[in-house]
């Protein structure tokens, strides 16, 4: 489950993030070699991105410069430095579903939602990503909406599955 | 390692840093040369006096294998690999020139110039500018293209500025702030295209962890990281 | 007494609604009282059928699909426990003319087993290779890998065996074993169906590695777009861990192994080998200059065996039956059985585990069933996004890694994806080099600076600028990026493009004498 | 030039009788490590080294006012340097075995 | 013009900071100098560079700078700009004018580490064949005076027995109370890189340094005692290692006196100096000790690094034994990657320790008591040498206060900002008659001076440095001297205004005298250095390259051994009370030099604009401080004004700040204590309380009031440790 900002927000009012929950993170993986990338993968899990304000903080607990980590968190597609929507929904771009149809769905898609890809829907419920594969080749187009994937893609099937799961996003 | 940086002749850089090894002796461009076990090509080139073209090696630095200028042709292999990176092997036989490794050398140089400032070729007399004398080139046939002239200048060091325009991305900067001088004051930003030389957090330079050691600016082979003592009227983009 | 049921939990079979599926089947029983036990199996790889409903009878396995929620009630109707004949019905699983022709070594249990029950993995021959292995030397494991032909599945086709005997020689204080699971190249899946659906064969295969080579420690970097596999590998881990298939003192046998399972994000790059080390170590993904080769300085700086999941989940297998069992497969140096991936416009996609050999045409026409659109084939990409494009001319070629090299093609992780005579060939070209650009790690200048340029001269070509002179640019371009790149990204990506160029020059606008 | 070398035109003591006390001392703190005979050895060494004549005659001065707030043996330190005050070969800081 | 400048000439020389030494070459466009490049030839620094030596180099030309000399009767009156003549005569007069009232010995001469070892010997030359007695000093003696004392004392030379590039081969390296990081960069860097490569890093330092902890820079084990306890812990370190069994009996039988050592050994052995006594006198872990104990003896190669946080203390002569105690102890001396080596502050200090800017000794460290040594140069020089010790730098400034003191020649230095006990110090100079400092902008102490004679900065003169590793390389002329003159031939000028006749056509006539009557430096000279770029002393008939690693075969000592000295631990008598609770310690940080003479002059003030209180959130919270608040700092000895900011490097108890600014007026709280031995100030231990004041009523300087808005945030990285 993704945590809300506004919760953490509130845990501490000197800074932007939840320090505590990244304090929590990096004792976890404390020693471990090579633990930057699950760090950051777990604070995204925990905040919903990676706040830049983290970065300090991060570097400090891994003897490492605030350099390195801005320089690894820029560099992997999957980490974010701002909030995103609520869901994130994932287009797959890649040839596969080019050949059954990704371009049309994406624009599509985008037409319907309103966004870009890259970008967020207005009321902050979905972001729209470009995804290069998700393994789901063979029943293309594919689209991922957070972890739940979904074949044989279309715009009603992809809005009908936003609007069922409303609520929460696994 | 600095032991034998000692036995090295002003002036010279040779590319990659000495090594200490058994000798090992082969040949490039028909020279008979002997360097210790574990020295890359680049530098046994150099000693044969037969130096390659090259941006982001130098003696200081580790080898990095970026700028795909110093390529060579070893007889027996196929391809062209990088000097720079390439160790040398007893009896290896070495040719630093060859209408092919010009071909391709003019080929890499061309995409640095597809976005490097136009106006800033000619009288420039950075390393980045030398080697382009040495492959003979000063043109490109890319025509209007993405480019990181719009990047702003970062001036906030009271002693040096950083120009992306003239940023090649070789990452000796960053490889010197952290191989030479310690701090890991920067890095690279984003990746392909994108990729762009920052200080910490894309900060100020001033702002960042960098503390002015100036050995990015001793690395920087296009003066995209240079001092303002150089520009007498202030900086200025052409 | 209890009816099995299988309804898959590959991620395909739940994007095409698996979960509702096997939902629905529990509801009714119980409505009906039937005692019926649903197990998640991995997929058969017919992903057309999923979600792909099984009957365990006494007959043997029954095979419905595609089931929906809403056609349960009449299977149910339709007497399916006991494999009763509905409209969806196809007969026993086994007998599927699909399944029947194919030679699964690697994907012998996808499909079959519970993918994270260990007494049914080791009821299907599980942990039988590790047993060999324990049995064996270092040395002896490496020759028996290295006899069965077998080679690096994820595209670079480096005999395994060979590097695993680098490693085993390297001395030092501490070794590694990384599984690379970045499948990244559009097209292929077969990685993530083994993680997915039979968890145990790449931890067995791990593990046998780790002996060979003398490391006692593996990571999986599992690409982040795989949630599913990622689990899966998790939960599989730590039921071999408590049941002592992982850890200190495998079994007794005095072998010490275990397994992390690490993410990716989102970076094509790190299904490079190199790349993929420095994300382990928590760094950018930048290509390193080999050598050193990472067999002799790897992750953390110390030797590493690095390994395509298929690669290492065939190894149990052929300690099991023996290196000429495995290499009896296959033509030429191609050894042993390529798991295929038929992706794309097809009518009936999935996964083909055949050994190499087998021709275009018998992949496209015979298991994908020709295009799903019923429009005529036009192109097929083989070996993911750094692939050739093939027309229709190539279609009798065999698929092993010397006839598709010999026509500027790789075989790669196995993908093909088929594209019906809609496709714009100049577009697909054009996407190559974006798609070079926007995974490009940035370190080398051909690929970083090339990718873009080669991007905007397709696009010039395409809008009719300067034709022929950008196409000379771009034939440069493309020799510059194949020869002076750092690594296959940038050193492939002419593959494509200049494979469309060359078959269909007129989607470019450009004469074929031009192109020649 | 030499005429007026090692003569002070000035009376009083060179240095503040406190200072100079507490400075003696530590010295004598330094030395309490050793044996008493090797101390005062070492300190008399010490002062006839480093210290400006002045400096000693002042302090010897003091001694024979008393010797207020010095440590014994600084003192017995000191009266060593007096009775060798002759001895010219400058021999640098510790104590010989 | 979007393209730089090319430079039209390269000038190799050495940067005028630290005791590196870093080799540059000054890029220069006419009289311009346009950059400063680090020369990779450099052996000290291979072209790397820091902050400082890279680009602080622009005060060269500083409006500040003074060209003219200046005189005045009195410290009242206005200065008057007099010609260099005029300016040497009165001097003169008044010198001679000072001596025929007072006597011979009531003059005197202090040079600084900044000088070249060319200036250093002729200030010294000038005091002792002109002025006729041995009130010599240099500026070390608030340093590393302590070195010179204990590390003869224990090994037989006063110096670093390694080159830095040995520190490549160290496998452990012990860092105690310097911070190579903001003290001595490019070598730090090295030592980073040391790190990187796996060497074990212990640090002994009140303050949680960046050497402690910065990113790839993670010391195994920090002692962070309380300030004064250096001997205590030390002991305890050795106390395990003779305990435990780990020191080296053969090396200490071949190389050492045996029997010193069952001395030393019963001493540090005994209960006194177990950890688990020490640990609570030095606010340690016991358990810590031991660990630090036990890494250090088990090498294979350890190797020590010190600077003035062992120095400036009470004990500091006893501490810097203690390291050479421990060095003999473990093995490791006598080849590459042990060793123990002070670090220097300034680029000169161990020229100026040298030559024979002493008291009491001589160039080579020979006794002016010692009849032979005198003789040899009165034979050059001419005259009759005195053979009594001077008076050591502090002792000048106590028998000016009674008026044996009038007057004084001080060379490049600034002792009302740099020595402790300020109001002691301006006290004293005001009783003086005769004050000439020769500098190259007015400071502090010029207030005080009757003769100003314009100095010429590093960039203007030639001679020689001599670095922290013993070694000697050319600094060269690189633009002409502002005020027309380098500094040797002022000197030189004022030796013959006073009546004595020397004359040398350039400084490398100096240099040759030098060697001709020091030992060490027998083989140097311009020749040689423009030659092989530049040679570690001993540089003779032996090593006529000069040497990298002393020690090797035997110790500079009569018998040849090393030996161990005893150390008993005596607490300072500097200790915190209720009304003074807290420990005050100070050092220095990366972008400023010193008392910023020069650094303050650049745009190296962007970084470090004042000086602030480093203070942990509990002791500020019981105070009811914020950070940037103003507080006053007061001491037994005096108070000033700083700014507090919370800092997670000094443990509660402790307060830390820089000195490197004037108004700062750091030194008007430290106390007048000194080290047993050699008087070096004990800097490192003052007990001082603070207390919040309302407004800042300080003086303040332009650059202080131009602080920039991220100054804050950048004080946690830079801040450090050591002076």
């Amino acid at each position: 489950m993704k945590r809300q900002m506004a919760t953490t927000r509130d845990l501490d009012p000197d800074l932007p993030y939840d320090t505590e929950a990244v304090a929590g993170i990096l004792e976890h993986w404390r020693d471990i070699p090579g633990n930057l990338m699950p760090i950051l993968h777990d604070i995204q899990a925990a905040l919903g991105y990676v706040p830049p304000e983290s970065v300090p903080q991060i570097a400090r607990a891994l003897n490492q410069s605030r350099a390195e980590v801005h320089g690894v968190i820029s560099f992997y597609h999957d980490f974010r430095s701002a909030p995103a929507g609520r869901r994130i929904l994932k287009v797959c771009q890649a040839e596969s579903c080019q050949a059954m149809g990704s371009r049309a769905l994406t624009a599509d898609l985008e037409a319907e939602l309103g966004c870009g890809l890259g970008e967020t829907t207005g009321d902050g419920e979905v972001t729209l990503e470009p995804v290069y594969c998700l393994g789901l080749c063979a029943c293309s187009p594919a689209v991922m909406i957070g972890d739940e994937p979904l074949g044989r893609a279309t715009v009603a099937a992809v809005t009908a599955r936003l609007a069922a799961k409303g609520e929460v996003n696994p | 390692m600095w032991n034998e940086i000692r036995g090295l002749r002003e002036g010279v850089d040779y590319g990659t840093p000495p090594r200490q090894g058994q000798p090992v002796t082969l040949t490039v461009d028909g020279v008979e040369v002997t360097v210790p076990e574990g020295s890359s090509v680049m530098l046994a080139a150099v000693e044969a006096g037969r130096a390659v073209p090259k941006l982001c090696a130098t003696d200081m630095l580790e080898s990095f294998g970026s700028c795909r200028v110093c390529l060579v042709e070893v007889e027996g292999r196929r391809g062209f690999p990088a000097s720079c990176t390439l160790m040398v092997a007893p009896g290896m036989e070495v040719r630093t020139q060859s209408e092919r490794l010009t071909q391709l050398r003019k080929g890499v140089m061309e995409l640095y110039l597809s976005d490097f400032p136009e106006a800033e070729i000619a009288d420039g007399w950075s390393e980045f500018h030398r080697t382009l004398d040495d492959i003979g080139i000063k043109t490109h046939g890319y025509g209007t293209g993405r480019v990181h002239f719009d990047l702003p200048v970062d001036d906030s060091n009271p002693y040096f500025l950083f120009d992306p325009a003239k940023c090649i991305v070789c990452s000796r900067c960053v490889r010197a702030c952290e191989e030479v001088q310690g701090t890991f004051a920067l890095t690279i930003q984003g990746r392909g295209f994108d990729s762009k030389v920052a200080a910490s957090q894309d900060d100020p330079f001033m702002q960042s962890e960098c503390v002015s050691c100036g050995a990015c600016i001793q690395a920087c082979p296009s003066h995209a990281l240079v001092e303002k003592s150089l520009f007498s009227g202030g900086y200025e983009r052409a | 007494m209890s009816v099995t049921v299988y309804v898959p939990r590959d991620a395909a079979a739940l994007a095409l609604g698996a979960d509702a599926t096997a939902t629905a089947v529990e509801a009714e029983a119980k409505r009906r009282g039937e005692d019926v036990h649903v197990v998640r199996n991995g997929s058969r790889g017919m992903v057309w059928l999923e979600p792909l409903v099984e009957v365990q009878t006494p007959a043997g396995r029954v095979a419905y699909g595609p089931v929906a929620p809403e056609d349960v009630p009449g299977l149910f109707d339709a007497g399916f426990l006991t494999g009763g004949d509905h409209g969806l019905g196809h007969g026993p699983t086994d007998q599927m003319a699909w399944l029947k022709g194919q030679e699964r070594l690697t994907f012998a249990r996808v499909g079959i087993t519970d993918p994270l029950a260990l007494d049914d993995y080791l009821a299907h021959a599980g942990y039988r290779g590790l047993k060999q292995a324990l049995e064996l030397t270092p040395a002896e494991i490496v020759a028996q890998v290295t006899e069965s032909g077998l080679r690096g599945r994820g595209g670079a086709a480096f005999p395994t065996g060979i590097k695993w005997d680098t490693v085993l020689k390297a001395e030092a204080p501490q070794k590694y074993i990384a599984c690379n699971a970045d499948e990244g190249d559009s097209g292929t899946f077969s990685d993530r169906m083994i993680m997915e659906g039979d968890p145990f064969a790449l931890i067995e295969g791990m593990t046998i590695a780790g002996r060979a080579v003398g490391a006692t420690f593996g990571y999986i970097y599992v690409r982040s777009e795989y949630p599913h596999a990622i689990r899966a590998l998790r939960s599989a881990i730590d039921t071999a861990r408590e049941a002592g298939w992982l850890g200190n003192d495998i079994r007794g046998s005095g072998t010490s192994f275990d397994i992390d399972v690490r993410v990716g994000a989102g970076a094509y790059i790190c299904g490079e080998e190199t790349s993929m080390l420095d994300s382990l170590e928590g760094k950018r993904g930048m290509i390193r200059p080999k050598p050193p080769l990472p067999a002799i300085e790897g992750l953390f700086g110390m030797p590493t065996a690095v390994n395509n999941v298929v690669s290492l989940a065939s190894v149990p297998i052929i300690l099991d039956r023996g290196a000429k069992y495995y290499a009896d497969y296959g033509v030429g140096r191609s050894r042993g059985t390529l798991p295929i991936q038929l992706a794309g416009n097809l009518k009936t996609p999935g996964l083909v585990e055949k050994a190499f050999g087998v021709t275009l045409r018998e992949l496209i026409e015979d298991y994908g069933g020709g295009t799903a659109s019923g429009r005529p084939p036009r192109a097929v990409q083989i070996g993911g996004p750094l692939g050739a494009y093939f027309d229709e001319s190539h279609f009798d070629l065999p698929l092993d890694y010397e006839e598709l090299s010999e026509n500027l093609g790789i075989v790669g992780h196995g993908g093909i994806v088929v594209f019906d005579d809609t496709v714009d060939m100049a577009e697909q070209a054009r996407f190559a080099m974006e798609f070079c650009g926007i995974e490009s790690c940035g370190k080398c200048t051909p690929c970083r600076v090339g990718s873009t340029r080669g991007t905007e001269l397709i696009e010039k070509i395409m809008h009719g600028e300067d034709k022929s002179t950008n196409h000379q640019q771009l034939l440069g371009l493309l020799d510059v990026m194949e020869n002076a790149s750092l690594c296959a990204l940038g050193g492939m990506a002419h593959l494509p493009v200049m494979s469309a160029l060359r078959l269909f020059p007129e989607d470019f606008g450009l004469e074929a004498s031009h192109v020649e | 030039m030499a005429e007026s070398i090692g003569t002070a035109n000035v009376e009083g003591e060179v240095i503040d009788l406190d200072h100079l006390v507490v400075m003696a001392n530590q010295i004598g703190d330094f030395f309490a490590s050793y044996p008493p005979e090797r101390a005062r050895e070492g300190l008399r060494n010490h002062l006839r080294t480093y210290w400006d004549p002045r400096m000693r005659t002042a302090l010897l001065e003091h001694i024979d006012a008393g010797g207020d707030g010095l440590q014994e043996r600084v003192i017995e330190a000191a009266r060593l340097l007096r009775d060798r005050e002759s001895d010219k070969s400058g021999y640098y800081g510790p104590p010989k075995a | 013009m979007p393209n730089p400048r090319k430079p039209e000439k390269e000038t190799i020389t050495i940067c005028p900071y630290c005791g590196v030494g870093c080799g540059f070459k000054a890029e220069t466009i006419g009289n311009e100098i346009v950059r400063m490049t680090p020369w990779k030839e450099g052996k000290s620094n291979h072209g790397h560079s820091c902050v400082k030596g890279r680009f602080a180099y622009d005060y060269y030309r500083h409006p500040d700078r003074v060209k003219t000399p200046m005189i005045r009767k009195s410290i009242d009156d206005p200065w008057q700009e007099v010609t260099w003549d005029e300016a040497f005569s009165y001097a003169a007069s008044e010198l001679k004018r000072v001596q025929a009232t007072y006597g011979r010995g009531s003059v005197g001469g202090v040079s600084s580490s900044r000088c070249t070892n060319e200036e250093i010997f002729l200030t010294q030359k000038f005091v002792r064949a002109v002025l006729g007695n041995n009130n010599i000093d240099n500026c070390a003696r608030i340093c590393h005076s302590p070195t010179q004392f204990g590390l003869t004392a224990t090994v037989g030379a006063g110096a670093a027995s390694q080159h830095f590039d040995s520190i490549l081969q160290a496998d452990v390296i012990m860092v105690v109370g310097a911070n190579p990081t903001e003290g001595h960069p490019v070598f730090g860097s090295m030592m980073k890189r040391r790190i990187r490569e796996g060497a074990k890093l212990i640090v002994i330092d009140p303050r949680r340094t960046e050497t402690v902890d910065s990113a790839h820079c993670h010391a195994d084990i920090h002692l962070s005692l309380l300030p004064g306890t250096n001997v205590a812990v030390l002991n305890s370190l050795a106390h395990v290692i003779v305990r435990e069994n780990l020191h080296k009996p053969e090396f200490i039988k071949a190389r050492c006196e045996w029997q010193e050592f069952e001395h030393w050994a019963e001493l540090v052995g005994s209960d006194e100096y177990a950890p688990e006594t020490v640990g609570p006198i030095a606010g340690l872990d016991p358990e810590d000790i031991r660990r630090a104990a036990r890494l250090y003896a088990s090498g294979p190669n350890s190797t020590v690094y010190y600077g003035l946080g062992v120095t400036e203390h009470s004990q500091g002569s006893t501490g810097v034994m203690c390291l050479g105690n421990l060095g003999l102890a473990c093995g490791m001396y006598g080849r590459e990657g042990v060793g123990v080596n002070p670090l220097r502050g300034q680029g000169n200090v161990q020229g100026g320790s040298c030559l024979g800017s002493w008291p009491h000794v001589f160039s080579g460290y020979r006794f002016v008591t010692d009849k032979a040594t005198r003789s040899s140069f009165e034979a050059e020089w001419g005259v009759t040498l005195d053979g009594e010790p001077g008076l050591r730098l502090p002792n000048m400034f106590d028998a000016a206060l009674t008026d044996h003191f009038k007057g004084m020649y001080i060379m490049g230095e600034d002792p009302v900002q740099s020595d402790p006990n300020q109001n002691h110090i301006i006290s004293a100079l005001k009783k003086m008659e005769c004050v000439i400092v020769h500098d190259i902008f007015e400071n502090e102490t010029s207030k005080y001076a009757h003769v100003f004679l314009p100095g010429s900065s590093s960039m203007e003169k030639d001679g020689s440095f001599t670095n922290a590793e013993r070694r000697l390389g050319r600094v060269r002329k690189v633009v002409e001297p502002l005020a027309g003159y380098q500094d040797w031939e002022v000197t030189v000028k004022l030796m013959n205004a006073m009546g004595y006749d020397v004359h040398y056509n350039h400084a490398g006539e100096v240099l040759d005298e030098l060697a001709r009557l020091s030992p060490a430096y027998g083989g140097a000279s311009f020749e040689l250095l423009d030659r092989v770029g530049s040679a570690q002393w001993p540089v003779n008939k032996d090593a006529p390259e000069g040497t990298e690693v002393l020690h090797m075969e035997k110790f500079p000592r009569a018998n040849g051994l090393g030996t161990f000295m005893l150390t008993g631990f005596v607490p300072t008598r500097e200790r915190v009370t209720e009304q003074f609770p807290l420990l005050l310690t100070t050092g220095r940080i990366l972008s400023q030099y010193n008392v910023g003479t020069q650094t303050r002059r650049t745009a190296n003030s962007m970084w470090h604009a004042e000086d602030v209180l480093e203070m942990s959130l509990g002791d500020m919270q019981t105070r009811g401080l914020r950070d940037g608040d103003w507080v006053k700092v007061t001491s037994r000895f005096g108070a000033t004004q700083l700014r507090v900011k919370e800092s997670v490097r000094v443990n509660p108890g402790v307060i830390y700040t820089t000195f490197h600014h004037a108004e700062s007026k750091a030194n008007a709280v430290t106390s007048d204590l000194s080290d047993w031995a050699t008087n070096c100030p004990e800097y490192k231990v003052t007990a001082v309380e603070v207390s919040k004041v309302t407004t800042d009523n300080r003086p303040r300087t332009d650059t202080a009031q131009q602080r920039p808005q991220h100054e804050e945030r950048r004080e946690p990285e830079l801040a450090e440790a050591e002076g």
